[in-house]
């Protein structure tokens, strides 16, 4: 861990608060994607099955 | 009455009017603010809590004519007056959407925007629990000038005339103890005029409110 | 070489971005961690401002990007006017939230950073001020299209709104600059870059721009095949309710 | 039960349309209302539902037990059919929503968005409200507008139905509903003629006298 | 003057609702529109009168051949009846609003703020504005609703002298519009069953292939 | 057009929406800055043409939604979009109208308001200069938010907060070139600024109106 001197605390927040943003903003797009993919699948299966 | 509630949140949410555009006009208006008065801070600072109060106050005037006219305009009304649930009911289930959906927000939104416009760090507080107390009031308030315009078409302005002079106690008592929390000094005395307003405001008006509607349903 | 036109079909996209998705997002997530690990554990603290200097590498990739993404969208924006290609309007409506974010990091970076550098949290500098209007941009481009039911209609109205709204971002840079001079460095990516910004804090920065920009890459892709897919399965099914 | 309207006038806009009309209706009977345009049937039917204040005369039921159909159907178009239905029966204290959408054939459009509907879907939805309010009488205005051949079956079938559990319908129409038991009442006989128009001017007329 | 359809697509949010209708209507002559709720009537109508574009398929008159009249009027509450009319006249650079009035035996209301109207004198005041259009083509969405069987009685003579100068009628009904003279289109057997949505379906389905 | 024009002009003034109630609303926003920023009148005075531009900025932007909606609802729009006339002249004609109903009423008032927030007396000139200036373009810009708003049910929020970012040059000229004449400051710069934009805008914004109206009425 460096040191950080007496600005420790913003350092820190700007990491924190970007890396959350980030990490949440990424975490939403996988998560759209992934139910989006299982979504259209499910409804394209049912159709072929269908006819 | 927890369907209309629920309902009213629903078709707040869904149409995308709800939460979201209340507060982006707050936002706005906040940010407008300096454009207008120029880039110096200390003014900002020194304005800073009148203007977040002014804001939140015209976010809840502008989305007033949403509590009833849609419903009016589509004949819910009309249907909702002849359901089993007395009037002085549905205007406080209308006022409650309206706050859960603009007044509350606004509250969670000042601190930020507060930022914006440089409020001294000691005045977040009392900004902020006046909006919490006053913003009650604004949308019981408004409720009953919604319930008076509804019949109008576009009654939207009209409304805003006959609130707005309503609006003023609120807005003196709660621009009072946010700047005063600013300042530094004791922001008691209008802190509890601000509830007392707020109190008395949800214990009778909508009495009032429904009178009204029930005349402009006739 | 085939043009790059076929990859306007969405199809052909999908299946051509699933094959690169992963590189990009490894590359994002190497050069992305690596340079922030770089500029956070391995580089000294600035002689005037301290530690603060290390935000930097989260402040400037993220406003490059702010802007970089509202580009982006422009010219996917053009795109689907001129040649109605359904991918392009989809790629800017998921780039839109993507820039928005970067927005957001951008200011409340730079708002921690200016508590200790200017003493306030938030000054009416003409760079931040346009910043925020480029957020409210955002804001209501994200908002129109969630606004409006009909894809197509979404994505002409939204990227009339694109375009009216570049000219008056610049428009508005103009005036704010009129209105007040500011605080804000200057730019520090000019071409005599030592007299800004020196070498040890030079280096990781590249490799956060470029991590951002592969993040922001990686993130457009799978974010505009989400919105291919959801759009497929709304078309498809209108169509079974159909029949 | 019964409705009964002994001697109704009705006013809109401060100007009397009808004078004088009186009626019975019997549980399990059907009443409709015919007139030109104009004539004053809205009106009418407005008062009866309690909607606006008769200018003399009596209703025998209050607004408590009246359903309300008119022009406008309170749909909300971003809520989904089975979501506006629901909302009303909860409104009126009902259970389900089942019987009303079997009975207008909403089944498979329960979950599209009540926007998208085409002006006779609508129609239906609007006229499936009525059963969920549990109400006995059905008060509608020109109920089967937009509606196609098979749906004003359905319709007439809802009514029957609804007869057929003690309930009452008060309806106005200038087409065939085919309900050839229901009883016809022509309100043009009734147009008003006297100069009274409200208290304001009885005052005035009483002093001028 | 002719007014062809030729293999004509038309969709409603994104989605087709009818397919390969064709017809031809020759100067004098009415055509009248004919199916089931939800069929896609409205969406043809509108389609014909350029509101909406096409999915597929050509229309041979262009929108500035066409007046359309939908469910809603386009009357201005606060303006009196004359004045609405006025205004539609000078909007389409007609002359006189004498002709609309008396054909829809509007004179006696001429001065009466179109707000306060019944339903059929509004629907009365709406189809009016058809006739100081001065256009070829009257696009029509049931256009005798809410209307008494003496105001049908008008809409049709209305007809009758469009088409007797030429003009041409294109409606869509429910109920019998008094006009035995018009050929009858059924637009159920055209229900859309291909499987191309929009253009961006296609794109999709053109690499499946 | 004429027609067009006389008509919206007869149902502002019929309606009782047009001048009264835009007017009154920046007279509202203008009395209720003092309850909110407290009673400090050379406060008022420094801040006074910002919050003047801002009202009159506000009062436009509320009424904005009465451009096309209305027309919407009842169906005139469609009909008038058959009508043998050009969609940008609709659009114009319709800024037109907003303008003569919202914007040239403010102007008038402005001064009277001013006496209210104790502007300096050198001010008055360039205030009334840069809001004649000033309002057309506002009124410009917001046909085309309301353009692009128009199929949306209750679009008014969210055409707020499409529209007041395209504001933000207008407002900063506007109130500079206000602020500076208040201070006695030569303000020719932003003055021609300001000109500059609403010249600008009244030649190029209505296609993209038109553009947008007809992609809505589709
Ligand atoms: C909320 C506040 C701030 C915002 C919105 C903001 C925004 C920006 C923007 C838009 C850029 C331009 C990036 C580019 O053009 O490439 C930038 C760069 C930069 N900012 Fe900030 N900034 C803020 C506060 C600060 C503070 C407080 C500091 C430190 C004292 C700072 C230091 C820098 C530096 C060193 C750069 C790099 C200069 C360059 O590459 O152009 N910023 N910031
Ligand atoms: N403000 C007013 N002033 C004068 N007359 C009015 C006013 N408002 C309504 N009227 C008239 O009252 C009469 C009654 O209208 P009502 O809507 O009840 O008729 P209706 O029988 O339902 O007609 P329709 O069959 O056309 O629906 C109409 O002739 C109408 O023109
Ligand atoms: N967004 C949408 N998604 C799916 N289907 C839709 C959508 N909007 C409309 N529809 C459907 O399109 C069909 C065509 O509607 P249209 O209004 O043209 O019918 P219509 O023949 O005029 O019916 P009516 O006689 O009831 O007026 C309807 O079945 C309607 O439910
Ligand atoms: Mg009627
Ligand atoms: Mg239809």
């Amino acid at each position: 861990m460096p040191d950080l001197g007496k600005y420790a605390t913003e350092v820190m927040a700007s990491y924190a608060v970007s890396l959350v943003l980030i990490v949440a903003l990424v975490a939403v797009s996988v998560w759209r994607a992934r139910s989006a993919k299982a979504a259209l699948d499910a409804v394209e299966a049912r159709i072929k099955r269908n006819g | 009455m927890i369907a209309l509630l629920s309902r009213d949140l629903a078709l707040a949410v869904r149409a995308g009017g709800g939460f979201g555009l209340g507060l982006a006009f707050f936002l706005i208006v906040v940010v407008l603010v300096p454009f207008g008065v120029g880039p110096d801070e200390a003014l900002h600072a020194r304005i800073a809590s009148g203007i977040l109060w002014l804001g939140a106050l015209l976010a809840c005037l502008l989305s007033l004519d949403r509590i009833f006219a849609l419903d009016f305009e589509d004949g819910s009304l009309d249907l909702l007056a002849t359901a089993p649930l007395p009037t002085e009911a549905l205007v406080s289930v209308k006022a409650a959407a309206h706050w859960l959906v603009t007044g509350l927000p606004l509250v969670a939104a000042a601190p930020v925007l507060a930022i914006l416009l440089n409020l001294p760090a000691m005045g977040y507080g009392a900004l902020v629990l006046s909006l919490l107390l006053g913003t009650p009031a604004l949308s019981v308030i408004g409720t009953f000038g919604a319930a008076l315009t509804v019949g109008i078409k576009r009654g939207g302005l009209l409304m805003s005339l006959l609130v707005l002079p309503l609006y003023v106690p609120t807005l003196i008592f709660g621009a009072e103890a946010a700047r005063r929390g600013a300042e530094g000094l004791d922001w008691t005395t209008p802190m509890l005029m601000l509830a007392g307003i707020t109190c008395g405001v949800i214990a009778v008006l909508p009495f009032a409110s429904a009178a009204v509607l029930r005349v402009n349903l006739r | 070489m085939a043009s790059v036109w076929e990859y306007a079909n969405p199809k052909k996209f999908i299946e051509t971005t699933d094959r690169i998705l992963p590189w990009v997002a490894g590359l994002a997530v190497v050069t992305l961690v690596g340079g922030l690990i770089w500029g956070f554990f391995f580089t000294p603290a600035d002689y005037r401002q301290g530690s603060t200097v290390k935000i930097i590498y989260l402040h400037v990739p993220s406003a490059l990007m702010a802007i970089n993404a509202w580009l982006m969208m422009l010219v996917a924006s053009l795109i689907w006017i001129v040649r109605r290609h359904h991918v392009s309007a989809l790629a800017a409506r998921a780039a839109a939230p993507v820039g928005a974010v970067m927005t957001v990091i951008a200011l409340v970076t730079g708002a921690i950073w200016g508590q200790p550098m200017w003493g306030t949290w938030w000054a009416w500098d003409p760079r931040l001020t346009s910043f925020l209007i480029l957020f409210l941009f955002y804001l209501g481009y994200i908002a129109l299209w969630q606004a409006i039911e009909n894809d197509d209609t979404a994505a002409d109205l939204t990227s009339v709104l694109c375009l009216v709204g570049s000219v008056f971002a610049v428009l508005s840079r103009y005036a704010v600059n009129f209105w007040n001079q500011g605080l804000h460095q200057g730019a520090s990516l000019s071409m005599d870059k030592e007299q800004n910004v020196a070498d040890v804090f030079w280096y990781p920065l590249i490799v956060c721009m470029a991590g951002f920009v592969l993040l922001f890459v990686a993130l457009v892709f799978l974010r505009t095949q989400t919105e291919i897919r959801a759009r497929r399965m709304r078309a498809l099914l209108a169509r079974e309710r159909l029949s | 039960m019964e409705l009964i309207a002994d001697n109704l006038a009705v006013a809109r806009g401060g100007v009397r349309v009808l004078e004088g009309v009186s009626f019975r209706l019997a549980a399990g009977r059907a009443l409709i209302l015919r007139g030109p345009n104009g004539s004053g049937k809205t009106t009418l039917l407005r008062t009866v539902a309690g909607l606006q204040p008769a200018a003399a005369g009596r209703i025998s039921l209050d607004r408590e037990a009246m359903a309300y159909a008119g022009h406008a159907d309170g749909i909300k178009a971003p809520l989904s059919v089975a979501e506006n239905l629901t909302f009303w029966a909860r409104m009126f204290g009902q259970a389900g929503i089942d019987t009303a959408l079997t009975a207008f054939d909403l089944r498979g459009l329960a979950d599209r968005r009540a926007g998208t509907l085409s002006a006779g879907q609508k129609r239906r939805l609007g006229l499936a409200r009525m059963i969920v309010t549990g109400r006995p009488v059905w008060v509608m205005d020109e109920p089967t507008v937009s509606l196609d051949a098979s749906a004003v079956a359905l319709f007439a079938d809802a009514v029957r139905a609804h007869l057929a559990t003690g309930g009452m319908a008060l309806l106005a129409t200038h087409i065939d509903l085919g309900l050839p038991e229901a009883a016809v009442l022509d309100v043009a006989p009734y147009r008003a003629t006297a100069q009274v128009g409200d208290a304001f001017d009885a005052d005035f007329d009483e002093v001028a006298a």
